[in-house]
């Protein structure tokens, strides 16, 4: 059995907070600070540990997992538009969700693994950073594709996609990190990236505990079809991921961190892009499964599940 | 009211991301001045929209704007179109503007 | 004003503690839309009301809200009894609201 | 209306340095209450003020302020000569003050 | 003699700007993320210490001191209404100001201890979170009993109470604290709530400075009283926590700490809670004592002594 | 060859998220608070440093240099009234505004010294708190002579420029570093003020560039002369700032910290002094032409060149 990580419980307490009505509330000013600061220190983290690569080498692998990342916004699409019933801009929005990845998600997959003192790839966080492309991209064709009103904007969604704060940080996070690394002057800034990490991501985590609590309504109004597919799509996308990691090799803890890409969801990113892109979806509803149930399905059993998933491919003799 | 000039006030609510079509259509028609205010929330034909909200980020703008009768009409028919296309509420007034003593 | 619809422009401020109890008040009414202006300070009967006083915390809202005459009436029976338990502000005037043009 | 009042609304929007000094000169009038909205951005004879804008620092302030109509002639008398100083914009208009039922 | 901490330091910067004018401001949004902070890292580091001791070995100790705690607004009413000839509203309010704590005064005690290198019990926190809810149920049965006006809303003020933002967080904090103790991963979240402790309470304090400075003339106002009451009231309650301390076997720290806990009083929990049960009572005037007056005296002269009084307890041959 | 800061990347960042149209955005409160720990900090940091020095020693030769430096702002007005072509009330701002200084520069002044493991008085930064005055009293002084119009205000300038933020800070961290150190309780209020500075620096640095920026547009608009002023004069304000700190006998880090200190300029404490007593003066030239040329100049090439000057100084043999 793992033991549940301590920073989870601020999650939980958020979510306490907003079901029992207590006055705690987060300032916006603090919520946005936080999500930079998250950002910033991811990327540089990952930024600062691929100096020790070869960025040639690096490359093939990380491209090759973001296109093949196309293919989760492509397998959710038919089961929601189908299966669920939600309209064409609904089935295709929540889908670039889906594709997407959580930066803090991927943070809990990251402590999961310190804790247990495990090594994992570096440039785990240039294919989080890439991965939204692909997925944004995809889910507004399958949302827009042959329906009529108003034409989709691409130059504006590609500006969105790509100057984003989300894609646009974790760059300046991994290019600053790289360059620190190889000049060797990490050591000043990382009393505030390194060190602090955790205790932001508590901060956070209580944050997106109260948010979830706000978005719990939405959810259960939607009924147990949104609940199923929040818990089971993640898990098939979480072995899919899995499954590519270990086939490119990857370290145990890289293949883990790719099944948690793949299986996490974005409520950041993907709403500002789906505003542009797909304004006739309801944003309430990919939010709400996004983050009121895979967001925390993912933190309490899906990270633990994916490190079993990725033990389990790496105990199969090739 | 003595000493006050008779105009018109305009007010407009839309949702942020028009703010920059909107400012343009003003000052293409050479208003002496507008007031802004952001951070607004509210409901409308778009259901409601909640600034607070940090992941929905819905901002309504509220402008102000006082202008001459003759002026008003010209904004008018220009607002017009616009507001189909923004959605939102534009109220027209009227009111009167106090200015200062011509000696001061 | 050539293309508007007479309407009744509600202004209402009240402390952001009833905020809550007017949406109710103005849903049960079905209006079709209104404001609403947070952080809002000013002195009235209960004295001044700063919100930035991080400490006394008493914050006002502003709702600015527009409909037509019958509905006014009827809105304004509701608000009467409820604005002398609020306190605040409720001011009524005369607005245009302006409409863009049917055919688009 | 029914049940209403017919008073002036004031609407003033100034520079937030010379809120101290409007805040003075209403006080001296004895109103019985005001609406303060900070935070407030626009365009004037001074060019665009913009609230956030870190560096230049240049807000605006909205004072909304409705009073019996002798009242307002005499803070008319008073505003004319220190909106002259302030800049900025100062609107009258009629409106009608919604007041509770005398028995509640 | 006890040096002065240079933290402290902070609170007459604060005032001082005040009382020149300065232009210095703190963002709000900075104020309240700083308390969000302060509470949670005060409990944090109190359910880490608890996790040493057995959970039911405390809590009668614990629970003695919180219903005894209900004694200090019983006993400063009287003394605000026939001496201080405050309104019912008035005396009651201000008393369950007393009554109830200051998180703030207690970092201060603790940063004393701390220099000192002196142990005390890690569930004074705990104590600490659960002494507002006699002390705010007392002061508002004195402020309303027998008054007529509107009734006391008593579900949402026990609603207030129980979920109101400091108790929560210090609760919250205590548990993740305690399990993080417990399953020994305490680590990668002290860099933030334990080491940046003393630098965020510079800034709280410096803000705490600004705020007591805008809040003296109400305090000046209403003249001589209101400055002996905020002064000797704390002193007498301080009197009696130290002697609570000594005889429940406390160690000189704890017993100084809970000595601060029955002298301090709140300026952000009791002002909610009262604006809700006794909404005719006079903010401006509990604050002003409050936060004008007992609060800088505790954090220069209070804590010095109430260190004192624990020292001359223990020092009692039993 | 020196190697570039990796921190200063953070401002290269902002500045392209800028052009680019990101919608990247540093909360309004975030980078309030930033500015708020950085003043402290470096006084903080300056007043420890201080406490190893007799105050009387130190005083002199401070209080020489921050007359002296009234000569910058005498010797830009006639450049920019005469060559420049500006009025007297643009002229004599900006020439406030080159006279004052920039502590985010000293900042990274700083940062390159630690780099390089190099020593620099501590007291250098009670130099920088005080150069404010007399550059801001001539800039008025030049703006405003002879000029008709309003009178100026110079109770609210003195009252703005001696209690401004910047100023009182600075000095309040210079007073209580100065204490910490001679009490010898520097250590818990150090892992927030020394340890977390590089990190906050980094996140300022970022907002900076953004600002930097939004400001290109109204400096291309006056063209090349405001490039070329921008970058000239603080190359001549930094030979003199660096003559003198021989002179004076500073230790070589402190050579070139004094020429960053001359070679600076303000672009926060000096727009608030100016806006009063100068009011017809326009801010968005002389921000520009601060925020826009010089800051960024100063960051990149003019450190380590004050760098050389100080070193260069260093070798004529005396
Ligand atoms: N009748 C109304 N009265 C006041 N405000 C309105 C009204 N209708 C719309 N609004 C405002 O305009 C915004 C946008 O409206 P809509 O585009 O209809 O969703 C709403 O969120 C309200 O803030
Ligand atoms: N005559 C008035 N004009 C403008 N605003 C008012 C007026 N009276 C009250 N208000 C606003 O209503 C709020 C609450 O008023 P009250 O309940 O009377 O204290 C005040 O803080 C003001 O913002
Ligand atoms: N005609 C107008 N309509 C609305 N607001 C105005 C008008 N003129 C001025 N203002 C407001 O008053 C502020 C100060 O104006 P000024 O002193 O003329 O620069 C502007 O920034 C606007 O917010
Ligand atoms: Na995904
Ligand atoms: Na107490
Ligand atoms: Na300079």
């Amino acid at each position: 059995m793992t033991t549940i990580q301590p920073v989870v419980l601020f999650f939980v307490f958020g979510v306490l907070a907003g079901v029992i009505k207590s006055d705690l509330k987060i300032p916006e000013a603090l919520y946005k600070s936080l999500s930079l600061f998250l950002l910033i220190a991811i990327g540089f983290k990952g930024g600062v540990s691929m100096a020790k690569y070869e960025i040639m080498e690096v490359l093939p692998i990380a491209v090759s997992m973001v296109v093949l990342a196309a293919l989760i916004p492509l397998t959710a699409y038919p089961i929601l538009r189908f299966l669920g019933k939600f309209t064409q801009a609904d089935a295709g929005a929540i889908s670039a969700h889906y594709g997407s990845v959580s930066a803090v998600t991927f943070a809990v997959g990251v402590a999961f693994l310190a804790a247990k003192d495990e090594y994992s790839e570096g440039y785990m966080v240039l294919i989080m950073a890439l991965m939204e492309i692909p997925a944004l991209v995809t889910g507004t064709i399958l949302a827009r594709a042959g329906a009529g009103g108003e034409k989709t904007k691409w130059g504006k969604l590609m500006h969105e996609i790509l100057t984003g704060t989300s894609l646009y940080l974790l760059i300046a996070g991994v290019i600053i990190g790289y360059y620190a690394g190889v000049v060797k002057l990490v050591s000043p800034l990382d009393k505030m990236f390194m060190d602090l990490f955790m205790g932001v991501l508590a901060f956070f985590l209580l944050e997106m505990g109260l948010l979830a609590a706000s978005r719990l309504k939405a959810v259960i109004d939607k009924g147990i079809f949104i609940i199923a597919f929040g818990i089971l799509f993640p898990l098939t996308a979480g072995v899919f991921g899995a499954y590519l990691g270990w086939i490119f090799g990857l370290s145990e803890g890289g293949t883990m961190l790719l099944a948690v890409l793949y299986a996490s969801c974005s409520y950041i990113a993907a709403p500002a892009a789906m505003r542009i892109a797909v304004p006739d979806a309801d944003p309430a509803l990919s939010i709400g499964a996004s983050l009121g149930v895979t967001f925390p399905f993912n933190i309490f059993v899906g990270v633990p599940i994916y490190w079993e998933m990725a033990h389990w491919f790496h105990g199969i003799p090739v | 009211m003595n000493n006050t000039i008779a105009m018109k006030r305009f007010e407009i609510v839309i949702g942020i991301e028009q703010l920059d079509q909107l400012m343009e259509l003003i000052e293409r028609n050479e208003t002496r001045g507008y007031t802004v205010i952001k951070n607004v929330g509210g409901y409308g034909s778009r259901g409601v929209r909640d600034p607070d909200d940090v992941l929905l980020e819905q901002e309504n703008v509220m402008v102000v704007l006082a202008c001459k009768e003759d002026q008003a009409q010209k904004l008018l028919n220009e607002l017009r179109p616009a507001m189909k296309k923004f959605g939102g509420m534009c109220l027209v007034s009227d009111c009167n503007w106090v200015e200062g003593p011509i000696v001061s």
